[in-house]
């Protein structure tokens, strides 16, 4: 055991962050929601809820349901609009010592490019994760995560307006992750996250109805770790580009989990909901067991599967 | 929102940006651990639990609830929310009735074990008006948190109670106690009149000369719709506390958002976590 | 509330069963190791662990490991063949009132074609579920039930050799199911099962190596419910042979909304490690709700879905 | 297995196939709802608790073993293996050690609670041969299938226990007060000599003028395999008892299996759950 604090920091495609712990979009709001409960200058990185071009009102109700270690979710994207999102959460941000990851979306292509030229020049902005990959919106989002061709004309659209890090966030829907990968990398993409949540449904079986007003959702939560660590494992061998994990974190042993699979960075979704204090102590369990393992550097242990 | 408006946004997001205890005064939310002080059957299938909590119980405002997390249930990721039922600078009691796997490991715990809450949650209900009769309608647990708020008032006033049967009729002792008019309608009739609380809502208002009343109301929807469309018609204000499916309970996943009137758009969304639980029946949309 | 009983009968493309459930393959061996337990009389069906032509050993140790909500499973597929498997088994079934189903797998096109033909006439054998989804075997498996091409040409040479019932079993990481699911109708298929365990792992974050001996798996328990309950709900609705639905089902709750979401009949899997009494459960479980609901039968249910 | 052969079968698959109860005789397995009697500290991190099982525990060879349903661990899909520490007529014991989330959630339930559990499963040991001398091997949790084994002897003889220290070491004093002479070893030397057990055994092996002997073993894995080696090296039978981790603990999903010598093609594999999980040393096909 070392008495030197372990480098916890890392840099994903540009992206500077002092220690590999984001939250995932649309599980932590835009910043205020937490502020409250948990310290954002704690945080590696703050991803906000998918934000496109313009304001969008989302599904209707229920939205979400909870199912054994996991949740479906089918919110549908609301959200203030590219505009809305700067004037309403810019100067809240901007107070915290936080880089923000905005993941963005939109119904066609010309939509991805359009809310990221919108919000390339705002200094708030650090990196954009682009969400095509939502399970729950019908136009685009399931089709471009699941066609490389799609996928590879979104990604090349947004790589033009912006030289911001450039962060596609895969399906996990498909039955070779690593085409998606390499799509990204060979489009420009600095890094890639995994996973969104998977599509997945829930019947109430006295009404017969399903479960969301959607009918299908997206699941999360500790249920599909497993799969998630799968697919990171498998794509960060792929690219040489890093990859940020996600699906079911709930403890820091989870988080350095994906690290060991490949992962660079993690971010913790609907843990947040579960205990709010997750991403902290995901954070300070890594550091711990940096220090207890002896290494130096959070670097020299991603990827390190046997 | 209750009340107060700052500027028209999309969604009501962004109320709390600029200084984010805008709505709670210096109040800010807290996680915290508590121990189960007494663990108690109140009746049917409702029980009292009391939790020391003198980080939260000091700053709780009437209407507001708490996030409890289940311990033991290790296949839930969802907080439970429950309206608070007392507090002091000590503690937090719920009251709550046992419906589904959530409460029902709740049920099984024990005084001494302990229970992670977070709280308190939402904008609780407004301050009564002075000058207006202060009017309560409950159902089902929906008596905890009006219970609360009325301990809070000077002024005296009646309580309408409705229920399929006498077991979910609550806290009609308490507000007796609190010398309060209690007047209780039942399904079944096996306490109180029988029949929808509406109709004694309504021969009670007839009754009256004036209608400067305020009403304070916590129970199923239907009957929260019920008297928000009489605020409506006889024109008074009608604070309902909205139930909704919820998944963060502070506003960041938006779950649990419900239709507000808005001029230009004819309704827009807002978050029943954080902007509720309580609205004025006229801001709600409801649905056809 | 109707006195007389439903109707639990369903035949599954040529197969009738007395009720609609039966075990998932390779969580109830062969038939003995249960027969203790459970009646094995009361059962709809019985689906034995996948065969091949030939004994096949399977992966090394630890081959199992439990998750959240669920397991993962790298057996492998060890057996004894088809001839192995009748003179070990023949007997032993054949003093029972109950169909057996026979999961069979190879590690190419003409091994699927050969231990089809090798148990084709044995009447022991009432059905075949084509396992072209295993993630647990290198060769074939996993390829077959992810490329629609090479599924086509496993279930045409199945087909060729064999009139008995033929179920293609599908893999659940796919994009669109559907295409999975009218191949197999286009091909001759008399009914379809779904899903397999997902694609999954798990690492030691003290050890850093896979929980597995195989490094990964295959997922299955409540934890994919919700999965399973999407694929089987869009797979129904494309095709008009019948659907046996599983993944994660633990109780009769559990399988009714299989059948809302358009099953004709339901596996149960990982659920008889934790309670072997589930399947009876199930079984029982279902006939209550029938008579509940004033269902005359379990046909009247399937699909129905709002 | 454990000595009887029927026929070379791939897998020892089909070997209980034409009469399922070949190897149990009359004792088919079951299923049954226990209620805890008891639940008691032993020492450090080991626990017993005894069950009513008036099904399961009258049927019960030593050596056998029950799975264990986890109440309250929703997450978890599992039963967990335990050997039978004590069985009566009316009740089944396990004697076990606090090691994950599984056991952590059996050791909070109290008495009254109920646990379903299966059994007996396994083949347990063989009978004793008579003649020889009996010897026991034991480590950690190891000895509580040992010493209910031992119950069933007429004959007394002699157990060694190995661990690393002295809360390594259980049931000492009751192959005592059943008159078996009792060597400890740990390797801090807490209690009993300092050094490994195969070491005082050695010695112990080295005095005596015949090696009429027949060992029986429960303990980690290096340990039974120290002890086969000298078993054959020395010409005795070894009985070992494995410890695989196991999914469906009745011979149905093959997670448990472990390597058996087969003259034809090296080795097969046997399933430690229903063809073990006792193999003699000879049996064993030892990893590299
Ligand atoms: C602001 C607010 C205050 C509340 N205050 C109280 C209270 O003081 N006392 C009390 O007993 N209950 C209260 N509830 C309801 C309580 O949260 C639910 O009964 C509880 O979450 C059900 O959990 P469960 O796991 O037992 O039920 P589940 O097994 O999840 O579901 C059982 C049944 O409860 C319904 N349900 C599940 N979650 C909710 C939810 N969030 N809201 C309403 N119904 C739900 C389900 O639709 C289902 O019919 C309140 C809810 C809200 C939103
Ligand atoms: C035939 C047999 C008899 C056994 N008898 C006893 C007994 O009498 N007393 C006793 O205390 N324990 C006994 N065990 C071991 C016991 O089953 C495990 O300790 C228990 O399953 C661990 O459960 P857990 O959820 O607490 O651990 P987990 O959280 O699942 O894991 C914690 C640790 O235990 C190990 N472990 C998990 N499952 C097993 C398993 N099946 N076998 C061995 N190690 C495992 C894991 O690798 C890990 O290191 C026996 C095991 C077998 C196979
Ligand atoms: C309520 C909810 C809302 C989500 N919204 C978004 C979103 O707006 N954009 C996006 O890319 N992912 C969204 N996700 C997916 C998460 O970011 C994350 O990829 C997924 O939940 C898996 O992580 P978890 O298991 O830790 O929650 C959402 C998930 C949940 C539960
Ligand atoms: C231990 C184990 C072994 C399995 N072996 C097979 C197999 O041989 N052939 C096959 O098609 N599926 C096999 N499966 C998959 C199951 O049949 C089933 O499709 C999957 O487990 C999902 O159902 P469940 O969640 O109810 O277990 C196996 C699953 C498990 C857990
Ligand atoms: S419950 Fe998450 S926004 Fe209200
Ligand atoms: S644990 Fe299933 S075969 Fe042994």
């Amino acid at each position: 055991m070392s008495d030197i604090k372990p480098d916890m920091s890392v840099n994903i495609g540009g992206l500077q962050m002092k220690n590999p712990v984001t939250v995932a979009s649309g599980t932590f709001g835009y910043g205020p929601e937490y502020a409250e409960l948990v310290d954002l200058n704690r945080l590696g990185a703050i991803t906000v809820k998918g934000i496109c071009a313009e304001p969008h009102t989302g599904n209707q109700t229920p939205r979400t349901f909870e199912t054994r270690c996991g949740m479906l979710n089918a919110i549908g994207l609301p959200g203030p609009g590219a505009k809305g999102f700067i004037e309403s959460y810019g100067e809240f941000l901007a107070q915290y010592d936080l880089p923000v990851i905005v993941n963005v979306w939109g119904k066609r292509v010309e939509e991805y490019g359009r809310v990221v030229e919108m919000l390339s020049d705002e200094p708030i902005v650090s990196a954009f994760e682009v969400n095509v990959s939502c399970p729950n919106v019908k136009e685009g989002g399931s089709l471009y995560g699941t066609d490389t061709k799609s996928f590879a004309s979104v990604i090349e659209t947004v790589r033009a307006k912006t030289a911001k890090p450039l962060i596609p966030k895969l399906a996990p829907n498909v039955s070779d992750i690593t085409l998606f990968a390499k799509t990204a990398e060979d489009c420009g993409a600095d890094a890639i996250s995994i996973m969104n949540s998977y599509p997945a449904m829930a019947i109430n079986i006295e009404t017969r109805k399903p479960e969301l007003a959607n009918r299908s959702g997206g699941l999360s939560g500790p249920a599909i770790k497993p799969i998630a660590i799968k697919l990171v494992w498998e794509a960060a061998r792929a690219v040489s580009i890093p990859v940020i994990g996600m699906g079911g974190i709930s403890c820091a042993e989870d988080a350095i989990e994906f690290i060991i699979a490949g992962a660079s960075a993690v971010a913790v979704g609907t843990a947040n909901f579960t205990d709010p204090s997750t991403v902290i102590r995901v954070i300070d369990g890594i550091e711990a067991y940096l220090i207890r393992h002896d290494i130096p550097s959070i670097g020299d242990l991603c990827g390190t599967v046997l | 929102m209750t009340g107060t408006e700052t500027k028209s946004c999309f969604f009501q997001f962004f109320l709390c940006v600029k200084c984010p205890f805008v709505f709670r005064g210096i109040q800010p939310l807290k996680q915290e651990q508590t121990r189960i002080l007494e663990h108690r059957h109140e009746q049917a299938d409702y029980w009292v639990m009391q939790l020391s909590a003198p980080g939260i119980g000091p700053e709780v405002r009437p209407g507001q609830f708490i996030g409890l997390q289940a311990p033991r249930l290790d296949n839930a990721v969802l907080r439970r929310p429950f309206s608070v039922y007392r507090a002091d600078n000590e503690s937090v009691s719920i009251l709550y009735k046992v419906v589904g796997k959530g409460t029902a490991a709740i049920n099984r715990l024990l005084p001494g074990e302990t229970i992670d809450i977070i709280g308190p949650l939402g904008n609780g209900f407004p301050e009564a008006t002075p000058g207006l009769t202060p009017v309560r309608i409950g159902g089902g647990y929906g008596a905890a948190a009006l219970q609360l708020q009325a301990r809070t008032l000077q002024k005296k006033g009646t309580v309408f109670f409705g229920g399929r049967t006498a077991s979910d009729i609550l806290c009609a002792d308490e507000f007796k106690a609190l010398g309060w008019t209690v007047e209780i309608a039942t399904e079944d009739g096996s306490v109180g009149s029988r029949g929808l609380v509406t109709d004694t809502f309504d021969r009670w208002l007839d009754e009256r000369s004036d209608t400067d009343i305020e009403l304070f109301a916590c129970g199923p929807e239907g009957m929260l719709r019920a008297f928000g469309d009489r605020a409506v018609d006889r024109d008074f204000k009608a604070w309902l506390s909205m139930d909704r499916h919820m998944a963060c309970g502070v506003g960041a996943c938006l779950t649990c958002v419900i239709k507000k009137n808005d001029p230009e758009k004819g309704w827009q969304w807002a978050r029943c976590c954080k902007d509720g639980p309580v609205f004025e029946s006229r801001e709600i949309a409801w649905d056809e």
